[in-house]
C-alpha cells in the first residue's frame, strides 16, 4: 500500500537543492550530500542530477580543472586541439565513474588541468577572462563538446538520472570537499540532457537552482553586453554568469550583488533611510537587467563561499541550518536533518535575503 | 466656380421621428453642417460640410443623428482608389499640397498585432497584481555600466547617478504644443502627468506661464523654431528634449499660421502676436552629429547637468545608426517616433509615405545599442501610435523604457480622429484656438479622463506582467523571450529579434 | 401692566411678519408679542382685490401658513387695537385700556386709506375704501345684496387699477376717474399709461382723466351716481375711493417720536426714540436713488424694512440699503413693471425706448450719469429684474448701454465681476 | 446647502440643460414625447445665455437672501426648509410678477400660460438636478457649500 502512494502532480513540481559548507575548511566525503539529496527524491524525476564540490583538488589548486563531456571522439579530438593551442594542459584523465544500472547513455567524460598564459595582444584580459572566453568558445563552436566546469580546485558532476544515482556513478564518496552542493532536477523547460543538469558553472562559480527565471530573456541580453553567451537553453546559467559579472567583473560586494539580483520592492525602498534608499534606487536603476524575476531558490558555490538566496517574494522553498562549523541550505528541512539530526539553529530566510557561508578567518583551502 | 467635383465624405442622416428640433447639433458643429431654418422651424443638414467628428451625434439627446460614409461608388479599381481620385479632384481644383492631420491611416501592417505575449502555466506561478506588488517604476536617463562601492563593513555607493526621470507608469504624453492644441488640452495633459506620476511634453510651443506649476512633470522641448526657449524654460522642466524629427513628417518643418498666434500663444512662444510661427525643417545650427553634441552639451551646461537631455528623432531607414549617434553625442534618452505618429498638420504625401514602423525601429535601435554596449547610456522612448496597454507591453518587451502617447491621449479627451486638426476647427475643443471651441474641453474632465486612461493601462500592464510571472518592469524590458510572432516572415522575425509562435 | 415682552410688534402684515423672521434669525426664543387691530391671521394685503374678483379663495389669502405664529413662537393678539405708545415707560396702551410692556417696539401699522374731505356724500352706502380683507368682504356683500352693475373707481393709481381688475372679473361696468392727465401717473411714464388706458378701454372700462369726483349722489342712502368736477354725472351702484394711503401714525402722535410724512427712521429702522422701530408703509426711510427719506408704500420695501428692523431689535447689525419705488401690475392681460425714475427729471437724464404699440410692448430705460435710474416694461417683462438689480447696484453701464434695451439683453452682457456675484447666489445686495 | 455652481468658462452653449429640464418637467418624462406634445407648455427653469463665444446656463440661484421671497405678496415664493431651495408654490402664485421685477439674475419667468411664475425647482426630488447631470462639460456642477 505504502509503495503505491502517489502525490498530486503540482506537489511534485520543483527541484531539490542541498548545500553543505564546513566553514572551518575541513573537508568531508560526498557521501553526506548524496544522502541529503536522496532524501528529497520525490522532488526530482530522474531527468537530471548533479553536484559541485570545492577543495577536491588541493594538489592542483592553481590549475583550472576543465571537465568536459563529449558525445563523439571527434569532438574530443577537436577540443583537445583547441586546448593545446590556447592553454597549457598539465594533466588529463577520464573522470572516474562506476557502472550504474540507472545511468545510461553516458557521454565521454574527461578532465584537463590547465593554465592559461596572458594574451600579449589583449593585456586588459586576465587569466579568468581568457578562461571564460575559452569556455564559451568550446561550448558555442565545437559540436558535441561541452565544458561543464572549469574552475580551480573544484568540480561539477552531473548527468541524466536521479541525483543519488549520479553521485554514486561519479564515485563522489571518494572525494573530499569543504563545500558540497547538489541538485535533483524536475525539468520543465528543456528536455533532459547531460549538459542541462545542474549545477551550472563558470570559473569557480557553480549554481544549483530551483525555479524558473521569467526575466531570462532580458538577463540573457544584459549578459550578452558583457560578453556572456548563454548556450544551454536554460535559465539557470544566467545566475552563474550574473554572479561572475557582478562580483568578479564589477567588484560589487556580495550583498550588493544579491540585492541587484533580488532587490527590495520600491515600496520598501521608499521607507529606507535616505542614504540606503539612494543606494537601493541606484542599484535598481543601473542593474535592472540583472534582476532575477520569477520564482527561484538557489545555492551558489564559489571558492571559500556558499550563498543561498531566493526570489524577493520567496516563491520557492529554502531552509537554512547551522550545526557546529557547518552551514546547511536545502529545499526541505528533512534533507538537512537526515545528515545533521540535531542542528544548533534552523531558520527560513526572507525572500531576497542572502545567506552566506564563508571560510573562517585564516583558513586556507588552496 | 462651384466645386462640383468635390464630393462629400459622409452622409448625415437625421431620424425625423426622433429629432426634437432642439438645435444642439446646430450649436455644436463648427463646420456649420447643421442649420436651423427659422421660417420652417426645422433643422437641416448639409452633408458636404461634415468631417465625421461625431460631435453632433455624441451630444444629440435623442440619438437622432447617424453618420455614415458617403456611398458614392466609383467603378471598382484597386489602383485608382476613391481616395486617389478624390485627391486629384481636390488638387486640380484648389492646387497646393494636400494637408492632413493625425497619424498615417493607410492599410500598412501593424506589427504590434503580429506579436503575441507570453503567460505562465504551472511551472512558474502567475502573480495577482491586486495582491502582490507589481512594479512599474521606470527611470529614464543615462545610467553607468556599473556602480562603484567603497569597502568596509557596509558598502557605500561611490557612483553618482545622473539625472533620471521617474515614471510610475511607463507611458508619457508625447510632444503637443500649445498652439497645435488648446490651452485647456495642454493644462489637462500637464495635470494628468502630475497626478499619475509621468510626464507631459511641451512640444515646440514653449511653456505657458500658468502651466509652470506643473513643469516638474513636464519635458520641455527645443525644436528648430526655438519657440519659447530661454534659460528659465530649460530649467523649468524635468528634462529637455531636442526635437529633430517627428514620425508623421520626418524631414519637414512646421507652420502655425499667424491667425492662431493669439496674445497668449505669442507670449508663450516669445514671438510677436499674429505672426506665423515657422519651424524650419532642420535646426539651422545642427547640420551634423557633432553639432547635435554641441547643442546637447550647451543645454546640459545651461541646466547645470541637473536635467536629462534627450533627442527625439523620426523612425527613418537608418534609425539604429542615428540613435546610436545621438547616444554617443550625449543624449540621456532617445525618443523615436514611428511612421504612424500623429501630427496637427502634415502634408499627406509625407505622412503616408515617409518613415518606418516603430516596431522595427525600436527593435533595431535596442539591439544596436546593446551590440555597441551603450544601451545603459540612454533611455529609449518610443512613440508612434500606441493604442492600448498591450502595445505598450510589447514595446517594452522589445526593449523600450517607455512609450509616448499622443493620439491616445487626445482620444481620451474626446478626439474622434477626424484628421481635420489642421483646419483649427476642432469640434472637440482640442486642436483649436477658437474661444468658442476651446471651452468645450473642460480641463477638469480631460484631466480625469487622462488619469483614468493611464491608470487603466497601468492595471492592464500589471495584469499582463503578473500573467508572465514578472513583478518588476525591468524584467520585462527588452525581454523578447516573452514575445512570439505570427504572420511574420523570417526577415521580419529577425529584425524584431523574436521567435515564431510555437518555437 | 399685563406683561412685558422682549419684542412687541404692532401690525400683522408684511413688515411685521418680516420682523418676526428677522428676530428669529438671531434670537430663537426671546418673547415676541404681535398685536393686530384686524382679527385675521396674517394675510396678503395686495390679494384683497383678487379675493373680490374671485381669483383667490379665502384659504389662499394667508400670507404665512396657519401654524406660523406657533412655529415662530409668537404671541399674537389679534383684534386688539393699540391706541397709544408711551416710549418713556416702554409701554403701549390698548383700546381695552390694557397696558403692554416691551423692551423693543416695532411700529408696522401700515397706511390709512384717503377719503377726500371735500367730496360731498361719501357717507352714503355703497361708498368704500379698499385696503383690508374686511373691505373686500363688505364690497362683495354689497354687490351681491344690491345687484350692483356699474361702479366708479376714484383714483387711477395702482389700487384703483387693481380694483378695476376685480370689478371687470365680476362683470361690473366700471369707470375710472383720475385727477391727473393719465392713469398710473405716479409710476408710469405717459406712453405706458396710454398703453394701459387703451387696453382698459378695449375691455370696456371708461377712463376719465384730468377730473375728479365732486359729489356722491345717493337715493335712499345708497349711492346712485358720481358727479365729476367737469360736470359729468356717472350713474353707478358702487364707488370705491382708491386715491392712496397715508402713513398710520396716529398712535405715536404727541410722543417724542419724530414724524414727518411718516415715522422717520434711520437705515437701521430706528425712530428718533430709543428702542422704538418702524417699518413698512408707516415708515419714512431713505430712498435709494435720491437719498432723501420718503414714504414708499410698496410690498418689497415693507418686507425689507421689517426684516432689518427685526434683526436690529434682536441685536443684529442689518442695514436698509434704501427704498426703491417699483411696481408690477397687470393691466387686463398686459404685464407691466416700472422701477425708479420713469421720466427724466431734467436734461441730464437720457432715455432709451423701444415701443411696439400694436403688440403692447414697450421698454424704456432712464439713465443718469452713466447709471440706470429707472425703467418701464410693458408687455415684455422678462428679465426686468436684471435692470432692477443694476439700478440698485448703481453700476456704471456706459460700456454696454446700447444693449440694455435689446430683447436679448441678459446677464451675459454685464461686467464679469458683477455677474459672477449675482450668479454666485450668495448675496446680491449692494 | 448644495448649490448649482455655474462654471461659465466651460459652458459650450449646447442647450442640453434646457432640453433635459423640459423633459424632467414634462408629463411623461420621455424626451421625444415631451418635445412633441408639451414643448410649448413648459418653460425650462434653466436658460442658456449666449453672447459671441461666451455662454452660460442660468437657473434660479436659490439666493441666500432671496429678494423674490421678500417681494412675493402671496407667500407663494418660499424657501424649502429641507433643501434650502427657493420654490414657487403655484397654487398660491397669482402672477403678480413682483418676483420677476426684483430677481437680479433674471432667473424667474412667466409660466407658459402666463398665469403663474415659473422657475427652477432645483429638482429637489432628484439626487442631482437634471441640468447638472446632463451637462456634457461640467459647466454646471452641484457643490456643497460650507
Amino acid at each position: 500500500m505504502a509503495t503505491n502512494r502517489t502525490l498530486p502532480f503540482k506537489d511534485m513540481g520543483g527541484c531539490s537543492i542541498s548545500g553543505v559548507m564546513d566553514e572551518s575548511g575541513r573537508r568531508f566525503s560526498g557521501e553526506e550530500i548524496i544522502r541529503s539529496i536522496r532524501n528529497m527524491h520525490e522532488r526530482s524525476n530522474g531527468l537530471g542530477g548533479g553536484f559541485a564540490a570545492y577543495g577536491i583538488f588541493p594538489e592542483r589548486a592553481d590549475q583550472y580543472c576543465m571537465q568536459l563531456m563529449f558525445d563523439t571522439p571527434e569532438a574530443k579530438r577537436e577540443t583537445e586541439a583547441l586546448l593545446d593551442e590556447r592553454c597549457n594542459v598539465h594533466y588529463a584523465e577520464d573522470i572516474p565513474t562506476r557502472p550504474h544500472e540507472a545511468i545510461t547513455d553516458e557521454p565521454l567524460l574527461h578532465r584537463y588541468f590547465v593554465s592559461v598564459e596572458p594574451d600579449k595582444s589583449r593585456p586588459h584580459l586576465d587569466e579568468n577572462d581568457l578562461m571564460v572566453e575559452l569556455h564559451m568558445e568550446i561550448n558555442t563552436t565545437i559540436q558535441d563538446a561541452f565544458v561543464f566546469s572549469a574552475g580551480k580546485n573544484m568540480g561539477c558532476f552531473k548527468g541524466v538520472g536521479f541525483p543519488e544515482d549520479i553521485g554514486e556513478y561519479f564515485r563522489l564518496e571518494e572525494y573530499e570537499a569543504y563545500t558540497w552542493i547538489a541538485h535533483g532536477r524536475f525539468p520543465t523547460n528543456t528536455t533532459g540532457w547531460w549538459g542541462g543538469a545542474h549545477p551550472f558553472s563558470i570559473l569557480d562559480w557553480a549554481i544549483v537552482h530551483n525555479g524558473e527565471i521569467s526575466s531570462y530573456g532580458i538577463n540573457k541580453r544584459y549578459l550578452r553586453n558583457f560578453g556572456y553567451e548563454c548556450t544551454l537553453q536554460t535559465d539557470t546559467e544566467v545566475i552563474a554568469y550574473l554572479f561572475d559579472l557582478l562580483i568578479r567583473k564589477h567588484g560589487l560586494p556580495l550583498e550588493v550583488a544579491c540585492q541587484a539580483m533580488a532587490p527590495p520592492f520600491w515600496e520598501d525602498i521608499e521607507r529606507m533611510p535616505e542614504r540606503e534608499q539612494a543606494q537601493a534606487k541606484a542599484i535598481r536603476a543601473v542593474y535592472g537587467g540583472a534582476l532575477l524575476n520569477g520564482p527561484f531558490a538557489v545555492v551558489v558555490g564559489s571558492t571559500g563561499r556558499m550563498i543561498g538566496f531566493s526570489d524577493r517574494t520567496k516563491l520557492r522553498p529554502q531552509v537554512c541550518a547551522r550545526g557546529g562549523d557547518r552551514l546547511y541550505i536545502a529545499s526541505e528541512e528533512a534533507a538537512i536533518r537526515t545528515i545533521c539530526p540535531d542542528p544548533d539553529v534552523v531558520w527560513h530566510p526572507d525572500g531576497g535575503e542572502p545567506v552566506v557561508g564563508e571560510l573562517q578567518a585564516g583558513v586556507q583551502v588552496a | 466656380m462651384p466645386n462640383w467635383l468635390i464630393e462629400p465624405d459622409f452622409v448625415v442622416e437625421r431620424d425625423p421621428d426622433r429629432c426634437i428640433q432642439c438645435e444642439v447639433c446646430v450649436r455644436q458643429c463648427a463646420n456649420e453642417a447643421h442649420e436651423f431654418d427659422e421660417e420652417l422651424q426645422e433643422v437641416f443638414t448639409d452633408s458636404t460640410r461634415c468631417v465625421g467628428c461625431h460631435r453632433c451625434a455624441s451630444l444629440c439627446p435623442t440619438d437622432a443623428i447617424s453618420i455614415r460614409p458617403a456611398e458614392l461608388e466609383f467603378r471598382p479599381n484597386e489602383n485608382w482608389s476613391a481616395q486617389a481620385i478624390r485627391n486629384i479632384y481636390k488638387q486640380s481644383e484648389q492646387g497646393g499640397v494636400l494637408l492632413t492631420g493625425m497619424g498615417n491611416p493607410e492599410p500598412l501592417p501593424i506589427y504590434w498585432d503580429r506579436m503575441l505575449l507570453n503567460a505562465s502555466q504551472v511551472t512558474n506561478p502567475s502573480i495577482d497584481p491586486l495582491r502582490e506588488p507589481m512594479e512599474l517604476l521606470t527611470h529614464i536617463g543615462s545610467k553607468p555600466q556599473r556602480l562603484e562601492f567603497s569597502g568596509g563593513e557596509t558598502p557605500q555607493l561611490e557612483t553618482t547617478l545622473g539625472p533620471q526621470l521617474e515614471l510610475h507608469v511607463p507611458v508619457m504624453f508625447s510632444a503637443m504644443s500649445y498652439g497645435s492644441i488648446s490651452y485647456n488640452a495642454s493644462e489637462a495633459l500637464a495635470r494628468a502627468a502630475n497626478e499619475v506620476g509621468t510626464y507631459a511634453n511641451t512640444g515646440e510651443g514653449g511653456l505657458h506661464e500658468d502651466l509652470r506649476q506643473y513643469a516638474g512633470r513636464m519635458i520641455v522641448q527645443v525644436a528648430s523654431g526655438r519657440f519659447g526657449v530661454d534659460v528659465d524654460y530649460l530649467n523649468s522642466g524635468a528634462a529637455v528634449e531636442i526635437k529633430i524629427g517627428q514620425g508623421a513628417k520626418p524631414g519637414i518643418g512646421g507652420h502655425l499660421p499667424g491667425e492662431k498666434v493669439s496674445a497668449d500663444i505669442s507670449a508663450t512662444r516669445m514671438i510677436p502676436e499674429g505672426t506665423d510661427a515657422l519651424s524650419p525643417a532642420p535646426h539651422h545650427d545642427i547640420y551634423s552629429i557633432e553639432d547635435l553634441r554641441q547643442l546637447i552639451y550647451a543645454i546640459k551646461e545651461a541646466t547645470r547637468y541637473r536635467k536629462p537631455v534627450g533627442v527625439k528623432i523620426a523612425a527613418v531607414h537608418h534609425v539604429a545608426a542615428i540613435a546610436s549617434g545621438c547616444v554617443r553625442a550625449g543624449a540621456d534618452f532617445v525618443a523615436i517616433d514611428g511612421y504612424r505618429g500623429g501630427t496637427g498638420a502634415a502634408p499627406t504625401m509625407i505622412r503616408n509615405n515617409v518613415g518606418i514602423p516603430i516596431e522595427f525601429a525600436l527593435a533595431a535601435v535596442d539591439s544596436r545599442l546593446r551590440e555597441e554596449g551603450i544601451r545603459q547610456d540612454a533611455g529609449l522612448i518610443v512613440a508612434g501610435s500606441f493604442r492600448c496597454a498591450a502595445d505598450v507591453v510589447k514595446a517594452i518587451a522589445l526593449g523600450a523604457d517607455a512609450c509616448y502617447i499622443g493620439t491616445a491621449a487626445l482620444v481620451a479627451m474626446g478626439c474622434h480622429v477626424c484628421q481635420k486638426c489642421y483646419t483649427g476647427r476642432c469640434n472637440w475643443g482640442i486642436a483649436t484656438q477658437d474661444p468658442y471651441l476651446t471651452r468645450r474641453l473642460n480641463p477638469n474632465i480631460a484631466t480625469r479622463r487622462l488619469v483614468n486612461l493611464l491608470e487603466s493601462w497601468a492595471h492592464e500592464i500589471q495584469e499582463i506582467m503578473g500573467g508572465m510571472g514578472i513583478n518588476a518592469i525591468e524584467s520585462l524590458r527588452g525581454n523578447r523571450d516573452h514575445l512570439r510572432g505570427v504572420n511574420l516572415t523570417d526577415r521580419e522575425l529577425n529584425v524584431l529579434g523574436i521567435q515564431m509562435a510555437g518555437e | 401692566m399685563k406683561s412685558k415682552s422682549k419684542y412687541l410688534i404692532i401690525g400683522n402684515s408684511v413688515a411685521a411678519v418680516a420682523a418676526v423672521s428677522g428676530i428669529r434669525q438671531i434670537d430663537e426664543s426671546g418673547e415676541i408679542t404681535l398685536v393686530s387691530r384686524e382679527p385675521h391671521h396674517t394675510y396678503s394685503r395686495p390679494l384683497i382685490t383678487y379675493l373680490l374678483g374671485g381669483k383667490v379663495t379665502e384659504e389662499q389669502m394667508a400670507y404665512r401658513p396657519a401654524d406660523w405664529y406657533e412655529k415662530s413662537n409668537v404671541n399674537a393678539l389679534l383684534g386688539t387695537e393699540i391706541t397709544r405708545v408711551n416710549p418713556d415707560e416702554h409701554t403701549v396702551e390698548t383700546a381695552d385700556g390694557e397696558t403692554l410692556g416691551y423692551e423693543k417696539l416695532l411700529i408696522a401699522t401700515g397706511g390709512t386709506p384717503i377719503v377726500p374731505g371735500n367730496v360731498a356724500g361719501t357717507d352714503a352706502a355703497g361708498v368704500f375704501t379698499f385696503t383690508t380683507w374686511d373691505d373686500a368682504k363688505a364690497i362683495e356683500a354689497y354687490i351681491a345684496e344690491h345687484g350692483v352693475e356699474s361702479a366708479v373707481v376714484v383714483g387711477g393709481g395702482l389700487i384703483g387699477l387693481k380694483s378695476v381688475e376685480a370689478l371687470i372679473e365680476l362683470g361690473i361696468q366700471t369707470t375710472v376717474v383720475e385727477l391727473a392727465e393719465t392713469m398710473l401717473s405716479a409710476s408710469f411714464d405717459r406712453t405706458a399709461s396710454e398703453l394701459a388706458q387703451r387696453r382698459l378701454a378695449e375691455e370696456g372700462v371708461q377712463v376719465r382723466t384730468s377730473t375728479t369726483t365732486e359729489e356722491i349722489l345717493a337715493q335712499e342712502g345708497r349711492v346712485v351716481a358720481a358727479k365729476l368736477t367737469d360736470g359729468e354725472t356717472i350713474p353707478c351702484g358702487l364707488v370705491i375711493f382708491a386715491i392712496g394711503v397715508l402713513p398710520a401714525t396716529e398712535i405715536v402722535e404727541g410722543t417724542d417720536i419724530e414724524i414727518d410724512r411718516g415715522i422717520v427712521v434711520d437705515d437701521r429702522m430706528r425712530t428718533s426714540v430709543e428702542d422704538v422701530y418702524a417699518a413698512g408703509d408707516v415708515a419714512q426711510a431713505r430712498e435709494l436713488i435720491c437719498g432723501e427719506k420718503r414714504c414708499i408704500a410698496i410690498f418689497p420695501n415693507a418686507f425689507r424694512q421689517g426684516d432689518v428692523a427685526g434683526r436690529n431689535m434682536a441685536g443684529g447689525d442689518a442695514s436698509f440699503e434704501g427704498g426703491l419705488v417699483m411696481n408690477s401690475v397687470t393691466v387686463v392681460d398686459v404685464p407691466t413693471i416700472s422701477v425708479g425714475v420713469t421720466e427724466p427729471l431734467d436734461d441730464s437724464y437720457e432715455t432709451m425706448v423701444q415701443l411696439d404699440e400694436d403688440a403692447y410692448t414697450y421698454r424704456k430705460i432712464v439713465l443718469h450719469d452713466g447709471r440706470i435710474v429707472g425703467a418701464v416694461f410693458v408687455g415684455d417683462i422678462e428679465r426686468a429684474g436684471i435692470i432692477t438689480g443694476l439700478i440698485r447696484e448703481g453700476l456704471d453701464v456706459s460700456n454696454f448701454r446700447d444693449m440694455l434695451i435689446s430683447r436679448d439683453f441678459g446677464l451675459i452682457q454685464l461686467p464679469t465681476e458683477y455677474r459672477r456675484r449675482v450668479i454666485s447666489g450668495t448675496g446680491t445686495r449692494a | 446647502m448644495k448649490r448649482i455652481i455655474i462654471h461659465e468658462e466651460y459652458c459650450i452653449g449646447c442647450g442640453l440643460c434646457e432640453v433635459h429640464c423640459i423633459v424632467k418637467h414634462s408629463r411623461t418624462g420621455k424626451i421625444i414625447r415631451a418635445f412633441k406634445e408639451e414643448r410649448d407648455q413648459i418653460v425650462p427653469g434653466v436658460q442658456v445665455e449666449r453672447d459671441g463665444y461666451e455662454s452660460f446656463a442660468l437657473q434660479c440661484r436659490h439666493c441666500d437672501d432671496a429678494v423674490c421671497i421678500e417681494a412675493c405678496m402671496t407667500g407663494a415664493m418660499h424657501r424649502d426648509p429641507e433643501t434650502g431651495a427657493v420654490l414657487c408654490d403655484t397654487d398660491r402664485c397669482v402672477g403678480c410678477w413682483m418676483c420677476i421685477m426684483v430677481c437680479p439674475a433674471g432667473a424667474i419667468q412667466q409660466g407658459a400660460d402666463g398665469t403663474v411664475a415659473s422657475k427652477c425647482d432645483a429638482c429637489t426630488d432628484e439626487e442631482i438636478p437634471v441640468c447638472v447631470a446632463n451637462c456634457p462639460n461640467e459647466a454646471l456642477v452641484l457643490e456643497d457649500e460650507e
